[in-house]
């Protein structure tokens, strides 16, 4: 049941993503494991360990300046999924640098750097510090541009909606990382975002990830006013899924260009409906905060030894 | 020793229920046997889900009430969608669990006099750590609304109940006031190498315990309870913010913290409330 | 709990709408309860009708021809919504000017009537055509014009994404309906549904219904193939809630042009998130289906006398 | 009287599970009290689903296999995520119901030997139809992979049962063969004024018993499962293809019917296999 017959691909084994070669196509999605375990280890009865047969943790989305990100409450459970207004809550691009990813490396966790900033230029010079800083680290495969962060009020919102501004913020960031994966994360707010994909992927982007959080709200019904202090969030979780499918399937077939799915996936039933639609990789969101061993149960169930 | 032991290893797997039942009028027990042993200090907490795709899409923090080899205890109030469908589970029930998380209470340091302060279903922490580090001389006071929501069988003599009305006491011996009542009085001395209060329960009884404790310079740990996420620090939902010391020439800053992974159980001076 | 402080309106009680007075405030949604109920009679223990509170009953849309729909399956359900490429099913705009609208008159049903149509002159031919055969009827208190149906090949789809056809639809319709409520309903899948609305509301509606449905996919895992034959469809049902919200408080904050709020309204507790936004009324879609009282149940709990 | 009967009203209301137990080893007969009688015919069915928040989108259709007073019962098989949640439910478990709804089989006209093939969970409309209409004479068929399969209890001996696998028939009388096996003979008259063929089943079956009925002309009427949606004829989720008088001058035409609400019983020869 778990292989169905059109099912051929070993998401545990290695495949290439632009000039990099993965260890495999079950991620974690940025934001929502941080940057891989920090100050836990963690057991289960049946899997190792959270990072096994994963193909890449992308990292929480780092920004050129440290940020305490939104008010709270921040996070919001709704019955069928999440809003989330964290606002970026991150360490800063330097201590990224120099504290989180050598210690990334030294666990040997594989790794996608998940990038934010307000314009193509602080993209690209971000993207040259990697470069210089990093490059010799052996984990770090790959760099994620945050295109979409629904929570940052300075130009987020709109910043990935634009498939010209997407297509300056790959170009500048691609221009500094010849050798690691480049991919651009594209929000599903938008009407056609199989343009935003062929954007950037003509602007040098290896892959896409889609979807990030759809914008979503609640309503606290004691005031009747909206929960997060910022009205709206970011809505994730099981609810998307169909949504996600939609999205991805939307830029396979109509583009082409190689994309990493993301979107509700809880189980390894969820993945393979995005493999089924052509996604090269899939990225563990919400379910990840459940449940940290969630991406490697389901390496674990789709990969060929499963 | 004050400072917080290292995060312990954590565990993540499916708990079957043993037992389920109420203790009080609006508690109840939930007693899990896990596949492993388990190792925790009092003060942490597990994240519990119903297993399987029926399940929440976040987990519920609940502080880790006992354990012994594989079973752990869990004392838990409906509250909403979470609590009622836990209320629902018979046994044989799976439940996933994952813990144990966040940094527990402190245990004294010599001479001090411990003050435990626990409301409602704030009892698990404080009960644990009076069983593993009470001492004559301690003052361990359990605060309900009235006589039939008060767990008479989980607590011993060294608990003094205080009941805001004193219907429903059936012959229990109770102090009839709010949980602080019992503290109030002059007996207590001042100063922090001297009494260790500790508390988990409503935020305004944690506020009146921060008080106290800031007038008679006491030592004071709270354990905050925040909305959450995950509950192992990944997702950033649950910070809270902390005091942290100034840079030289400026004053002192704050910072977020994570009442999951930092917390949730913090020194009282370190907290900026909101 | 019902009826918290903020809460001071009687949904049904009468309210005006453009030049129309309604009798109420919780409406069914179009597609969802076809034009009412037809051939059966329903009673339950605790209302007396599927119609007792109702303010309008949004008939399934129409279309100038009959039109058979999509190709089945053509409904799916999914864990927490449902996805339907229906295809505007209908029984075509004269028999429902000869059949059906009599019917809902003579029973008393207070109608929004639904339009669909390719382009904005059959609109304007439409609304004329109503005018003309039903102007006397007392029970028809409106037109909603389907702009957003994403399961028509023929335009349906982009159509309603264009602020600039919304208008000429809406004004074209308008100029027929003098004293009729004049509503547009917008899809969610753009960027900036505020823009349509504002656009409608200057052609002449005198509201707008939000939110039609996402476009959504559902993957059948032994073939690996969409399920729906047209691979999308629409989206709706509980997961909307939070999206549907989101999309409404863009419109009412940006704009104030008046709300009827819809998407995943299933209790009381879902349409007073709605009104709390400031909706002027709501809609009832996929939560009909599974009980054709839960409208009427909405009504009654979030009434004076509820 | 050929002609189906006008629908009569639903009921829409919350049922109580009485009993939620095997029949055999695929099949489970699940009854609820309704908090009023219930008046329905052989082939019509109601919309279950779990009672408030926690139930499916959609409602899941079920024949009904008898009804007296409040009481209703259904036979069922566990095949997704409905089904297996109506398995869990234990008594005073509330259901929500929505029935009776569609047109039910037809009575037979006078002259007219019934032939009754019903496949797996197929059996309800048929086995209420031969309770309430059965006569002398009639050929009653129920098909099921082998022995454990066949709810015994339901099935007195005017029923013809037939299994595929003779295994676990413990002694119980039994054809091997397909359930249209007795049929095949040449036992039966040729003639629409003399067989009234009903079946309700797999697709399979119902394909065959047209074909049967098509080949000796015999009067013949199936039950069709489609997906549905409301289960009331208002979403067009469900629709078959039927044959419709040709305008003069063209050929047949066809168009949708609700399976729900024209159907789910329709007679053989208007149906559009697809
Ligand atoms: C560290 C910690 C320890 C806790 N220990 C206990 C305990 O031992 N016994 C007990 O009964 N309760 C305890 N709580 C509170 C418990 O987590 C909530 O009562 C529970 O999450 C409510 O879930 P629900 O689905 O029933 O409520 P809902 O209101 O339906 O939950 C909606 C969301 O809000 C969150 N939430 C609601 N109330 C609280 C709350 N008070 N604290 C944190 N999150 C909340 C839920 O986790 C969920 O994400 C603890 C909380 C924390 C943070
Ligand atoms: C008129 C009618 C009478 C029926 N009577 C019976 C009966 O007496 N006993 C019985 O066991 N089953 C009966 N069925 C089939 C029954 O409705 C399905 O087995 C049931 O809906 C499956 O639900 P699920 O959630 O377990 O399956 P899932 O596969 O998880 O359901 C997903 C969706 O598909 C639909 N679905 C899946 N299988 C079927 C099917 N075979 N027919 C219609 N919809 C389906 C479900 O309703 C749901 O909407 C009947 C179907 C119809 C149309
Ligand atoms: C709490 C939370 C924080 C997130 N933070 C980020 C982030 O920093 N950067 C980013 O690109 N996406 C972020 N996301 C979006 C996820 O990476 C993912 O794209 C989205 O949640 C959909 O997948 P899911 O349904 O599996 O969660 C966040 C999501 C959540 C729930
Ligand atoms: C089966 C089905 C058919 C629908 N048909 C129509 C339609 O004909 N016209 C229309 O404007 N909306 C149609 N809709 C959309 C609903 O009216 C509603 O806008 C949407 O489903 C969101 O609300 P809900 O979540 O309450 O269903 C249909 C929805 C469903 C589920
Ligand atoms: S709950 Fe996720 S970081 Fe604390
Ligand atoms: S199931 Fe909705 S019309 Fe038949």
């Amino acid at each position: 049941m778990l292989h169905p017959a059109w099912w051929t691909i070993d998401p545990c084994a290695r495949f290439q993503l632009g000039p990099r070669i993965f260890p495999g196509r079950i991620w974690t999605a940025s934001g929502c494991f941080a940057y891989g375990l920090t100050g836990h280890d963690m057991t289960s009865d049946d899997v190792a360990s959270p990072y096994s047969g994963l193909g890449a943790v992308v990292t929480k989305t780092v920004t050129p300046l440290p940020r305490s990100g939104n008010p709270m409450p921040r996070l919001v459970e709704t019955p069928h999924g999440a809003l989330n207004s964290i606002g970026l809550e991150n360490v800063g691009f330097e201590a990224f640098l120099a504290e989180v990813l050598p210690e990334l490396e030294e666990r040997g966790v594989p790794t996608v750097v998940s990038l934010a900033a307000t314009n193509p230029g602080e993209f690209g010079a971000m993207a040259a510090r990697l470069q210089e800083c990093a490059g010799p680290l052996g984990c770090w495969h790959g760099v994620e541009l945050n295109l979409s962060c629904p929570n940052v009020a300075e130009g987020g919102h709109d910043f990935g909606k634009d498939p010209r501004t997407v297509a300056q913020c790959v170009a500048a960031a691609r221009s500094h990382l010849p050798d690691r994966a480049l991919l651009a994360k594209l929000t599903p707010n938008v009407a056609d975002i199989a343009g935003l994909a062929r954007a950037a992927a003509e602007a040098g982007a290896d892959a896409v990830s889609a979807v990030n959080t759809f914008v979503g709200l609640e309503v606290d019904l004691a005031t009747g006013k909206p929960i997060l202090p910022r009205r709206f969030g970011g809505y994730s979780g099981p609810a998307l899924l169909p949504l996600a499918l939609a999205k991805v399937d939307e830029i396979v077939s109509r583009t082409g260009v190689p994309v990493v799915g993301a979107g509700g996936i809880a189980t390894a039933e969820d993945a393979l409906k995005f493999f089924a639609l052509g996604a090269v990789a899939v990225q563990v969101g919400t379910a990840q905060m459940r449940d940290p061993f969630t991406a490697a149960r389901i390496a674990r169930d789709l990969g060929k030894q499963g | 020793m004050n400072t917080p032991d290292p995060l312990p290893g954590a565990y993540q797997g499916i708990g079957r229920v043993t037992a389920n039942r109420p203790v009080s009028s609006g508690l109840i027990r939930m007693d899990l046997v896990l596949a492993r042993p388990l190792d925790f200090s009092p003060g942490q907490f597990a994240m519990l889900n119903l297993a399987g795709p029926s399940g929440m899409v976040f987990s519920r923090p609940f502080s880790i009430l006992a354990a012994d080899g594989q079973d752990v205890s869990f004392l838990y109030r409906v509250v909403g969608r979470g609590t009622a469908a836990f209320a629902d589970l018979g046994p044989g029930a799976p439940v996933s669990f994952l813990g144990p998380l966040g940094r527990p209470f402190p245990a004294r340091t010599p001479g001090q006099r411990a003050v435990l302060l626990a409301g409602g279903v704030g009892l698990p922490p404080l009960h644990d750590w009076l069983a593993r580090h009470g001492r004559p001389g301690d003052l361990a006071c359990f605060g309900a609304r009235e006589g039939h929501d008060v767990p008479w069988n989980l607590l011993d003599e060294r608990w003094t109940v205080c009941v805001e009305d004193p219907d429903g006491l059936d012959g229990h011996p109770a102090v009839t006031g709010l949980v602080t009542a019992p503290v109030a009085g002059p007996e207590l001395p001042r100063g922090r190498d001297r009494i260790l209060l500790l508390s988990c329960g409503p935020r305004l009884l944690l506020r009146a315990a921060a008080d106290l404790a800031a007038a008679q310079d006491w030592e004071c740990w709270l354990s905050l309870e925040e909305h959450m996420g995950c509950g192992y620090g990944v997702c950033k939902g649950c910070v809270v913010q902390v005091r942290v010391p100034g840079i030289p020439g400026s004053g002192p800053g704050s910072r977020n913290a994570t009442c999951c992974q930092e917390g949730p159980v913090f020194r009282a001076e370190d907290l900026i409330w909101t």
